[in-house]
């Protein structure tokens, strides 16, 4: 660890201009209006005929010619080797666009990837476009490294992989599953196309239309050694961990803010007792406490993912906790206010205030809310138990 | 043993209640049943319910303290009684709650003899199903700011306008509708009508879609619709005295009077999601944070129940109305926040809609939080209830 | 438990009248004025000089005549056997208006002593006027009854008692203790008057003004056998319990109303910006949820008295949990919010908020705070962990 | 190893700074010291923390940003880092708070030659203390509300009022006064002073006592106290001016700006207080909901200090203003509730008085808790702080 991290968090003119980029890009190719055609023209489609959340493909390959989607990749990979800093900066404005992509599901699949000894000629193919998303959980939700519903047998050099890996994150986006999976005592991280022999994708209905969820089962998955990419798994894992929940941390608030803006837009336009709503200090506080509870998030998210890159590993993990943390609880608060705030309307399909409270309320669960992250945080600040 | 303080015909009437619930359960059914009246979809659901409303009205259990000549049973203080058996016994809701506890109320109080024979029995029995038009799109929680015109013509009213947030429209035969009757001025230019809805000319049903994607209430558009001057409820210009009556009966409502909204005490149904739910290795029922989080919830609950009881005891209440308005905005939030609190117990697994089938409890959780808004914010904010808390009960001043 | 508990929680006639008796006497014995020059003439008196905090030994008098402090000594050893019902309606204008008296602490005695068998002497004599408090709790503040800091030794037929008792609750009002001590692998219930040869009574330095506390050492402190009134000590406290967290929750309720009021009403009178403060929702809405956390205190108080006096022990444990927890977190707030918004006056001696929340603050913490209530609850309403 | 950003003057200022720090600890002392620099009490202290303040800045670690005319140390970008150093070495406080953090900026803004050099290097050396004169009897949050008259007779001003919540009056030599000279204008009818009152006549201190017990603060009482007009700051009439200036710099102190206020870090306060703490049986700090609470307090105390360093990053602030003026608010509530769960986790404890040999860590927790209202009260409430966040910041209309 060095003495003094950047005071700036390191966010640099590089990282300014992809920022930059990225909010000009997303302004214009996922406006509000258009966002809303994509996801949420109508509600019978994902709810009732069960067909999958609607993307931009095509909007999707203007964003890998623009790099992001390799963005984690290392320089010696092919990639860019961008920080984490540089990073959620980015993944905020996918946030407040609630962007439909494999973004944030292929950055977390690069930090582990990244993490492991054999995985370069994988990251090369990350660097060149391929998506990729973490198949880790089990029917639990645990977010624990170390737990997961998928084992792996030895046969002919190869491993063959069954059983089932549950909340897979944009899974039917994602050209390549990072599967960890039991073998022995260990734990064996395997990458694999999803489109191999053996794989079942059964797509979750999800409340966020702004993503795919999946249940995968595999059923004696054949992976090549090449691809069994390290046989510490937990190891990869646990030193991603970090660089995850501080990505999905920026979603959130970037999400969250533009769930205040909005809200706020709306209480200086709408009217009631003759005076604009936010006039009232019921409406005009509450949205206050929401902008501290955001900035605060945010000036952790930046902190923890200047952390990764400049500190050491177990600062890094307390600082992504208290992100993850600040961020989950300041989404559900806006979350909340934002439909609230909003009256009869915000409770309808018509608002688009939905669209951002379930991209919100997943992304609140997902690794882990603010009480799963503190009893964490508690082992390393006070102790074990 | 039974209580002392209640008279002989009520412990009877308990007796009987308990009785019939006990040996008349609800019908089994395919159906997929909704978790409130407001997620009724389909006019099958919407005939079990109504059959269901029958036979308690039947057996005395609806319109219990209502007087014979307009339907009801001419008990006296055996309704709450009622309630109280039909929620214990987990019985299913009541479909008609803007007919029971809205309309019956204010035409009781306020309406002609004609009204009440012609209106109270039917909606008792559930043949004839109310909604409620109170809401217009630019008057949010300003409920005075109805631009829905009503005009005179001889012994007719022709109105015109736009109502919203409309539950039950699609299946109600009436609806309870305030309509300005003059321009000049706001309180006093409001009136009240008794308006035939179903098939009724000039008026028409469009379904709106909630946050969720289920439907559950409705716009509703009147053009040149003529409603008879018999169907006016009060004076002309007494509508917003008819409405506060009937919006002191609806938050009322809210501690239950309706008949058992659930049948699974909501405590129960936290602890339960608890424990098959895992959180950093153990069930979350093992996890203290969780824990006291729903014990917070079962102590809010518990004072939702004692404050009713207390709210009947005269030496108990300093001021008569403090404990009754308030139980809007608690009943209100403590489903929002018990809620809420299910859905972050369930983690990873609150992703999941009602259809799939790993959803825990069929996706009650979400969706009960999500449609929990819809009494956060309908019948006046609970910030337009702070208000009047603050100002009725505390006397502050006005802050409009 | 009987099936029905009273619907109006056993408040009849004979609880009505006592309870408004009690309020226009205390309305004319103590109005705040006189509380004001009684308790908290001199800042320096208590905090510098250590004088003990001053109570109005004229006014008790009339108390003990009025046969408050022998409410709860049952019929059969010469008390009034009021239902706890009753006792928690007068408790609750004790602390509205700030009473203070060894009301509390004689009548938590009582609740002890009459779950034992050999105490219907000393309930006698409380029921004439007598005075008591417990004496049970540990240097760490243990509220378990299963804890404490005194021992008993067998010698020629008395017992002998040495060791500490931690937080008497007006100990130097008190003219008998109910002590608690370890006697071999029991407890022992003994009834010891304060003056008796070996006592110490040491002052505590403490915060809340309209009460004393001290710490007790017991020094070879010999008491006769027919003064040890039980040998199961833990169990005569378990039973009581459920008694003594409602009498003081009731005592916050009634604290928490004045608080409640007088804030209102300082919101109506005190003008900013031209308007009563009281217009501003930020002053108004925190008053309402006040008003909510108090009700609910307040009803949580007489259910949990109820079924003390008509339910089974269990269910009354649990009633008197959720009513100290909601009692302590509604005077926390109240507290809060009664400082705050008097503004610079409020946070000044010369006001009388500070009177209050300082015994509010005692309260909250006396007998376990919100938090640990819920614990304990979550152990009988989830299941051991 | 150095921060990258430091620049060259800035990195041997640092290094300078935290050898000083190092080698010259604050004296040892026999004296009872106080909790801040609100509860200092008498003339003992305020000797002991006037030298240690002349030490600093004959150190270089007061004033490192000011100009060597104005007695300072003419560095740029350093005073910053001399207060994060102060903080980290856990320094004492800097006695004279009002006059680093109020006049200063004020008199360099709004000042002319003569008063800067008059006033700005005693005030960096703690040779003159000053005290501020914002707050009226009857203005509270609405500081533009002020009664204080102050009238022109020649080159002079009669000033005749009543301040109140003034601290340090008593030990102060100046005041920065806010009266009133015009009753024509609300806030254009004020003007700014630098006001004598150690001994001056017509100035009458009297010291009020808080809800703790302490004496802490003052009245201050003119009649027809005499101040030249070469003590007025800035024209006649922009006295609101001037204030806002004082104001933003005060709310922005709260980040430590003054130097280190407490030497140990809250939570690491907390956790102690958890371990020695018992709770239902077992360590407090073994308690999974007291430990939630306590690593909630862990993560707003982060916030804060990661919300100040991107304050200073341009390019992660779309509002300039948006982070800046957070910070009081959220330093004074978070002084608040990290206090108050000390309290929570002392349990029976925090009914202990400092005087009490029994109360954890001399009895700190309830007093902190029952001080930091004054931080939540004082310089505008909070309420107004949060009015003035979603109107400046949100662009909300006005509440008032």
């Amino acid at each position: 660890m060095i003495d003094s991290p950047p005071r700036d968090f390191g966010f640099g003119p590089d990282e300014e201009m992809l920022r930059d980029l990225a909010r000009k890009f997303l302004d214009e190719s996922l406006p509000v209006e258009k966002l809303r055609v994509l996801v949420a023209e109508d509600h019978d489609s994902v709810y009732e005929r069960h067909e999958l959340p609607r993307w931009d493909e095509a909007m999707w390959k203007k964003i890998v010619e623009l790099g992001w989607s390799g963005l984690a990749v290392p320089e010696e990979a092919g990639g860019v080797g961008f920080k984490r800093v540089g990073i959620v900066g980015l993944v905020e404005e996918a946030g407040r666009h609630a962007l439909p992509s494999p973004l944030v599901a292929t950055l977390n699949a690069t930090y582990v990837l990244d993490e492991t000894e054999g995985a370069s000629d994988w990251l090369a193919r990350v660097a060149q476009g391929t998506t990729a998303s973490l198949a880790m959980t089990n029917a639990e939700g645990s977010w624990e490294p170390s737990e997961g519903g998928v084992s792996a047998r030895e046969e002919g050099g190869d491993l063959v992989l069954d059983g089932t890996a549950y909340f897979v994150q944009d899974a039917f986006k994602a050209e390549v599953l990072v599967v960890a999976a039991h073998c022995g005592g260990d734990r064996a991280l395997c990458v694999v196309p999803t489109s191999s022999a053996g794989i079942t994708l059964v797509p979750d209905r999800i409340h966020d239309l702004t993503r795919d969820q999946a249940t995968i089962r595999f059923e004696g998955v054949r992976v090549a050694k090449e691809n069994v990419v390290s046989r510490d798994a937990v190891g990869a894992l646990e030193r991603a961990w970090p660089s995850v929940l501080v990505t999905v941390a920026a979603d959130l608030v970037g999400c969250a803010e533009w769930q205040l803006q909005t809200t706020v837009q709306y209480a200086k336009d709408r009217k009631q007792f003759d005076r604009p709503i936010g006039f009232f200090q019921a409406v005009k506080h509450p949205l206050v406490n929401a902008m501290l509870d955001i900035d605060r998030a945010r000036s952790l998210v930046y902190n923890a993912a200047c952390t990764i890159d400049y500190g050491d590993r177990d600062e890094a993990l307390k600082a992504a906790r208290m992100a993850k943390s600040a961020a989950s609880d300041a989404g559900a608060f806006i979350s909340d206010r934002s439909v609230q705030l909003h009256g009869g309307i915000g409770f309808t399909w018509e608002c688009d205030v939905h669209i951002f409270f379930k991209r919100s309320m997943h992304n609140q669960a997902l690794y882990g809310d603010g009480i799963y992250q503190r009893s964490k945080l508690a082992e390393t600040m006070i102790g074990e138990i | 043993m039974s209580s002392p303080n209640l008279t002989a015909e009520q412990i009877a009437f308990q007796e009987r209640a308990r009785a019939w619930l006990e040996a008349n359960p609800a019908p089994e059914t395919d159906l997929e049943l909704p978790l409130s009246p407001l997620e009724l979809a389909t006019r099958e659901q919407v005939e079990y319910y109504r059959d269901w409303q029958r036979r308690c009205y039947e057996a005395g259990l609806v319109g219990a303290d209502i007087s014979e000549s307009y339907g009801g049973h001419g008990h006296s203080g055996c309704q709450s009684i009622a309630n109280r058996e039909m929620s214990r016994a987990g019985a299913p809701f009541l479909l008609n709650t803007v007919g029971l506890s809205m309309m019956i109320p204010a035409v009781l109080a306020h309406g002609t003899e004609e009204q009440k024979r012609r209106f109270v029995p039917k909606a008792l029995s559930g043949e004839e199903i109310w909604c409620q038009g109170f809401s217009e799109p630019g008057a949010g929680s300003d409920m005075a700011n109805q631009q829905t015109m009503a005009v005179r013509r001889d012994d007719e009213w022709v109105v015109n306008g736009h109502k919203v947030w409309t539950s039950f429209a699609q299946f109600a035969k009436h609806m309870i509708l305030i309509a300005r009757t003059s321009r000049e001025h706001k309180y006093d230019g409001l009136s009240f009508f008794l308006c035939p809805v179903e098939g009724h000319p000039g008026v028409t049903i469009k379904p709106l879609v909630k946050m969720t994607g289920e439907l559950g209430f409705n716009e509703v558009f009147f053009e040149d619709c003529v409603i008879d001057d018999s169907l006016r409820l009060d004076d002309v210009g007494k509508g917003w005295t008819v409405a506060m009556t009937v919006l002191t009966h609806e938050r009322g409502a809210a501690e239950g009077a309706g008949g058992g909204i659930s049948s699974v005490h909501p405590i129960e149904r936290l602890i339960a999601l608890a424990r098959s739910s895992m959180r950093n290795g153990r069930r979350a029922s093992d996890d203290p944070v969780t824990r006291d989080a729903i014990v917070q919830q079962a102590i809010a609950h518990e004072g939702l129940r004692q404050n009713a009881r207390r709210a009947r005891v005269p030496a108990l209440n300093d001021h008569p109305m403090r404990l009754r308005m308030q139980q809007g905005v608690l009943a209100t939030e403590l489903e929002q926040s018990c809620a809420r609190l299910g859905v972050d117990i369930a983690g990873a697994r609150s992703t999941l809609y009602k259809h799939d089938a790993a959803a825990p409890e069929n996706g009650y959780w979400p969706l009960a939080y999500m449609n929990s808004y819809g009494f956060t914010i309908s019948g006046g904010s609970n910030e337009i209830q702070r208000n009047i808390l603050g100002e009725r009960i505390l006397g502050m001043p006005k802050s409009k």
